[in-house]
């Protein structure tokens, strides 16, 4: 790790924008601390908010589970779910302050529930019955994005938005793997490097767009060393292990917050289900492969680093799956409600008035018979 | 055998790849998935890594990509995943796909098939139900076709993999599912000829891809009203049969045009426009648009609101000035 | 004082950026060079570099970094070099900024001002003289005006960055040198308002942008032929004014549509579409369209082969169905 | 320079694809041999080859000039002079086989005489005539394009093409600072990479897009910096040392051509002249930083060097000089004959065959009066 200190000049080396070597990492995959030189001269976060990690994770997981469920029950028509990638989605949220901005995707409802917003508004859009069911403005969560990397110059512009209005919010997007193909990721590292925007991207390298594994995806030794080409700092780190995520994150946070510009980091982690409940991950990947995954899981070597440290009681475990259990179960009975969903509203938000054109459209599609 | 508009699809890949060695298959999930529609499943099976394969995730470097496969004499028939997420590559589309032939005087050509998925009814959550044709068509340098039936599907997607341009092969989701008696391979019409789904003298409803159907059923109810509805399916809208449209339309009188888009010159406004110039001493009432409404593409939940449906077509059919009033 | 398009254009975005901290000025060249076509000269040394300012070279960065800013509370004014250089922006366009407000029951809003230079008949090379409006008139959620007067320049704009939706702004590069007696500030008919442009009884010419001088002058040789034309600059493609175009064509009763853009699916169809609906009793002759023709923009020395000239006009309306055969 | 040997994985290594440090040179501003150190371990190009590149240099600077003053006598509708940047328009050509493929933007014409297309051929585009004046498939050079970076996917995917038909065939593309900014640019470099096309891209970093300067382009320590995030091999060279500029394309041709995937090469150059000659560049630089650039002018620094090996003799000077002329007059004569332009072509070319419509609509437009 490169310390945020400096004049931004030198910080526009090439050796300060390149990343470790290989992915930081704090804990080893059996949940044992890994040697200090994987560390990449980062600080382990404090031990109360791994703490609080791990009960989010938990708890996200079993949201997760739970939301996959809905789907065979009809209450969602599509879920992306993120099991695996636990320690990304509670790591990159715990590393923000509740000013600063996160742009998700569709795959990232567990960031997004990790961030505050209600678990029935956040599945608003799988379950169909609007486009984004919180309020984004409030939450500062935007929408869960669907065109891939269409939301990372968004978050640049914002991040930069904020800082000419003296805020120090900084704005966390995450990207796929296969996001980073898209034009607009290019275009949204320039845009923030240029105009040094407070933005951190956060890049879940799950190994799969869809079918489409990383090596059809990119040749490159490692998608963190996209940053060096736009002046952007990067790092790599192993996305399954939530101490070095939240070390990471922490550190990249605080490099855009200081304005020293923004940084990217790519987490290296697994798709553990299909691409959602409609995939047929059979068909492109072997199960052997998902074992393997399986054996690194973030939850489950959290639970082990924390133990093994003694900083974690079977107690505390129980109420953190006691928890996620209440949530789970709250969030199925809220979901078992039959959405209400207004279609005037369709014809209200087009523009702040309606035009007469719809005025007449509305009345005309809402008034007809059937 | 029953054949759906996926397995069709599919067929036609697979027969117009064993014909043409030069013809090749690339787009995001298209290899071993086999597409998300499953529409080019079992080709890299069957035919190899080099003749259908998976690319990087980025529209527009898949369609620019192609145009220089098609430089090197290759046919690629790339899938766009979902009609918005074609967007990306709207540049490549407009200013080099629909232009490359008409810069260099007809040297450099482009024999490439844009294969895009379109329209809703399918429960797609955000981006996931645009009908985008109408872009396409306002693009000169690109035909637009798109198929309602099983057969089209094979036939006209035969045909845009033949055809020496480029052809933006627009497929309705809803009807990927959409099962006939076919035996393959079939040829049906070429481009530019619409089908006459069902004989009418009454009005003419003219639809296109996934409105074909509800413009037949609503054809149906309003038989049962009394009233004689003839039903052309355009399956090309550029070129577009004017010839066939002016004809029906001249007996009948009257028309209604029905497309998923929203109306804001969409395709069914070119129509409308044509068919009121072009059949204008014999219409009884003017020509009338049943269209997606002018509102971004609702949740899955709303859908119905924007969707053109069996009913407001016969609301539309009603208003069409008749001698005495009609109840539908 | 006789003031340009260009200068009445710089004069709005000044006098916003005065009025208001928060409205931005950004793109490419629009800094120290003021523009390609000096539309921003000048102010980036009046408000500082913080408030207009040059980007990378990125139109999708460029409208999506807007949009962003616009989270934060910014009114951003973007400008898209030329026509064809906005495609690269056509995913953020369709699918974020007129989509965002909708998307968030009316939380997300995008006060944003795409200012896009338009349309051909400058001499242009390749790709610099296209007329695309008509892609954003079918993306609902998006307003779409061009001004044809100095007056409507400047009001136009301002009404654009006041608007608190986004608004895709077509200026027509033809007119940019074009100059007219007017006192600024001014402010014109707001959008959603055709204006006359001419007085007349015996046919209305619709145009709007490029082509309101182009029917003007046709009116006036039409007039020497003892026409008496009446030209509607529509200012506001979306929304349109249904209401004026009605009441003069059903006045008039013949209606002959003038753009630039290519025919096919362009706003002159969805016009024509609407006019025979609303107007069907009324018309003595089919609604006509004089468009670009239907290929890809022609180089420079070929360009009045495609634009729609005075005489195709008169051609035009020669076709309308008189009870005696005018000759124009 | 890492040498193109190695199987692919090793060559993926991030060391293998990061640039020189600083800008491969092998002869200095004032027409010195640098400094070995400075080499980067490249091979000279052999003395015949600079030769020619000279003589090419000297038609290239003195056809430029012509295309300007045509210009001023409206017998070109705009041109963009590569004036400054003549080591890099005839140092890419040279590089290339007959087989090889040219993708140039409006910028290159100097590149596309150099490759053998006809003088006015290559005008016609600026002329306005017709879009493309010249036919890329016997030239093997695609049409100048115009529409930033959008050229570059059709070269990654025009030499997988070729490699595909078991061709050898190299595409080289060239590219602006400006244009690394776009979306496409960062589509093909991946497209090239993952596909191993033998592409080599040549970005001429002439540190202004139209007004725009470098800084407000990138925050890359160099654009070169970009390859290593695609896993393509990237390279800087010195843009107005056409010794410099040879001997690293010849490398970088080669490694495309032996199948090791493309290679990303940023010449540091300058626009000498405004962007073109419609604009005004006084207002937004100095006229000092031209002259600065105009002390490093590639062609007397070649021509320096080529004097200083006791290569070049007066008389070949004065040879190449008379070519240079001829060339130039031939040229604004060929010119001043007025274009033949068929309306009708208008109508041929926009399908294979003709619709109905477009035969109603040319018998419509081209029939009718005025
Ligand atoms: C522009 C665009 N193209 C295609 C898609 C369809 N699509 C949805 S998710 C997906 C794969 C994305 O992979 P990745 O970025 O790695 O994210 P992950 O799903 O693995 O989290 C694709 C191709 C899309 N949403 N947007
Ligand atoms: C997509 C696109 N956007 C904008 C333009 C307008 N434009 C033409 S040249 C130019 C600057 C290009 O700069 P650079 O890439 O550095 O190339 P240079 O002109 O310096 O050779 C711009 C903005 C364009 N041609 N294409
Ligand atoms: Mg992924
Ligand atoms: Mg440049």
């Amino acid at each position: 790790m490169i310390k945020s200190s400096g004049d931004l000049e030198t910080m526009r080396q090439p050796i300060h924008l390149l990343p470790s070597p290989s992915p930081v990492r704090f804990v080893d995959p059996e949940g044992r601390p890994a040697p200090l030189e994987e560390h990449g001269d980062y600080e382990a976060p404090p031990l109360a908010l791994a703490k609080q990690a791990y009960r989010q994770m938990v708890l996200g997981r079993r949201f997760d589970e739970e939301a996959t469920a809905l789907t065979r029950q009809g209450r969602l028509a599509v879920y992306p779910s993120s099991r695996g990638q636990e320690a990304c989605q509670v790591g990159g949220v715990l590393a923000l302050r509740p000013e600063d901005w996160l742009f998700p995707t569709y795959r990232d409802t567990m960031a997004v529930i990790t961030r505050g917003v209600d678990a029935v508004q956040a599945l608003g859009l799988l379950r169909g019955d609007w486009h984004c069911g919180y309020d984004p403005m409030t939450t500062r969560v935007a929408p869960q994005c669907t065109p891939l990397a269409t939301h990372a110059p968004h978050a640049a512009g914002l991040a930069y938005g904020a800082r000419r209005r003296g805020k120090d919010t900084v704005a966390m997007v995450f990207i796929g793997d296969g996001g980073t193909s898209e034009g607009d990721f290019h275009e949204a590292l320039n845009f923030a490097a240029v105009f040094a925007a407070p933005v951190v991207f956060v890049v879940q390298n799950n190994r799969y767009a869809i079918s489409v594994p990383l090596a059809r995806q990119s040749a490159a030794p490692a998608l963190a060393y996209k940053g060096v080409g736009y002046g952007v700092r990067s790092e790599q780190v192993d996305g399954n292990d939530a101490i070095a995520v939240l070390a990471v994150l922490a550190d990249a946070v605080a490099h855009a917050r200081s304005g020293h510009g923004p940084v990217l980091v790519e987490a290296h982690t697994y798709r553990i289900e299909a691409h959602t409940n409609a995939d047929d991950a059979g068909r492109y990947r072997d199960a052997s492969e998902v074992d393997a995954w399986l054996r690194r899981d973030p939850v489950a070597r959290l639970e082990a680093y924390l133990r093994g440290a003694d900083s974690l009681t079977d107690a505390e475990i129980d109420d953190a799956r006691r928890e996620a259990e209440d949530f789970a179960v709250r969030t199925r009975e809220r979901m078992a409600a039959e959405p209400v969903c207004e279609p005037s509203e369709l014809f209200e938000h087009v523009f702040a008035s309606p035009t007469r054109q719809l005025h007449t459209e509305r009345d005309r599609l809402l008034g007809e018979r059937g | 055998m029953a054949v759906s508009m996926v397995q069709a699809l599919n067929a036609a890949m697979r027969d117009a790849m064993a014909a043409d060695e030069s013809v090749l298959v690339f787009g995001e999930d298209v290899g071993a998935l086999g597409g998300v529609f499953r529409v080019t499943d079992g080709l890299t099976r069957d035919f190899g890594e080099d003749r259908c394969f998976d690319t990087p995730l980025a529209e527009s470097g898949i369609v620019g990509f192609a145009l220089g496969m098609a430089m090197e004499g290759f046919r690629p028939v790339v899938e766009m995943q979902f009609d918005a997420f074609a967007y990306p590559a709207f540049e490549q589309i407009a200013s080099h796909v629909a232009k490359m032939r008409n810069r260099t005087r007809g040297s450099v050509t482009v024999p490439m098939v844009i294969r895009i998925p379109y329209g809703g009814g399918i429960g797609g959550v955000e981006h996931h139900s645009d009908s985008s044709e109408s872009h396409y068509t306002h693009i000169p340098g690109l035909k637009v076709v798109t198929p309602a039936t099983v057969a089209d599907a094979y036939s006209l997607l035969r045909e845009a993999i033949d055809d020496p341009d480029p052809v933006v092969f627009m497929e309705p989701k809803k009807l990927y599912w959409s099962k006939a008696e076919v035996t393959l391979p079939v040829r049906t019409e070429r481009f530019g000829q619409a089908a006459l789904r069902r004989q009418g003298t009454d009005l003419t409803l003219l639809a296109y891809g996934p409105t074909v159907p509800v413009a037949l059923e609503a054809a149906e109810a309003a038989g049962e009203a009394g009233l004689d509805v003839e039903v052309l399916d355009l399956r090309s809208l550029v070129p577009l049969d004017d010839e066939t449209i002016a004809a029906s339309v001249r007996r009948t009188g009257r028309c209604v045009v029905v497309a998923e888009a929203t109306s804001y010159a969409g395709a069914a406004a070119e129509i409308a426009a044509r068919v009121q110039q072009e059949c204008f001493y014999s219409l009884d009432a003017p020509v009338l648009r049943v269209t997606g409404a002018g509102i971004p593409y609702p949740p899955p939940i709303l859908e119905d609101h924007y969707l053109p449906g069996v009913d407001r077509i016969l609301d539309a059919i009603a208003q069409l000035e008749w001698d005495e009033p009609v109840r539908l």
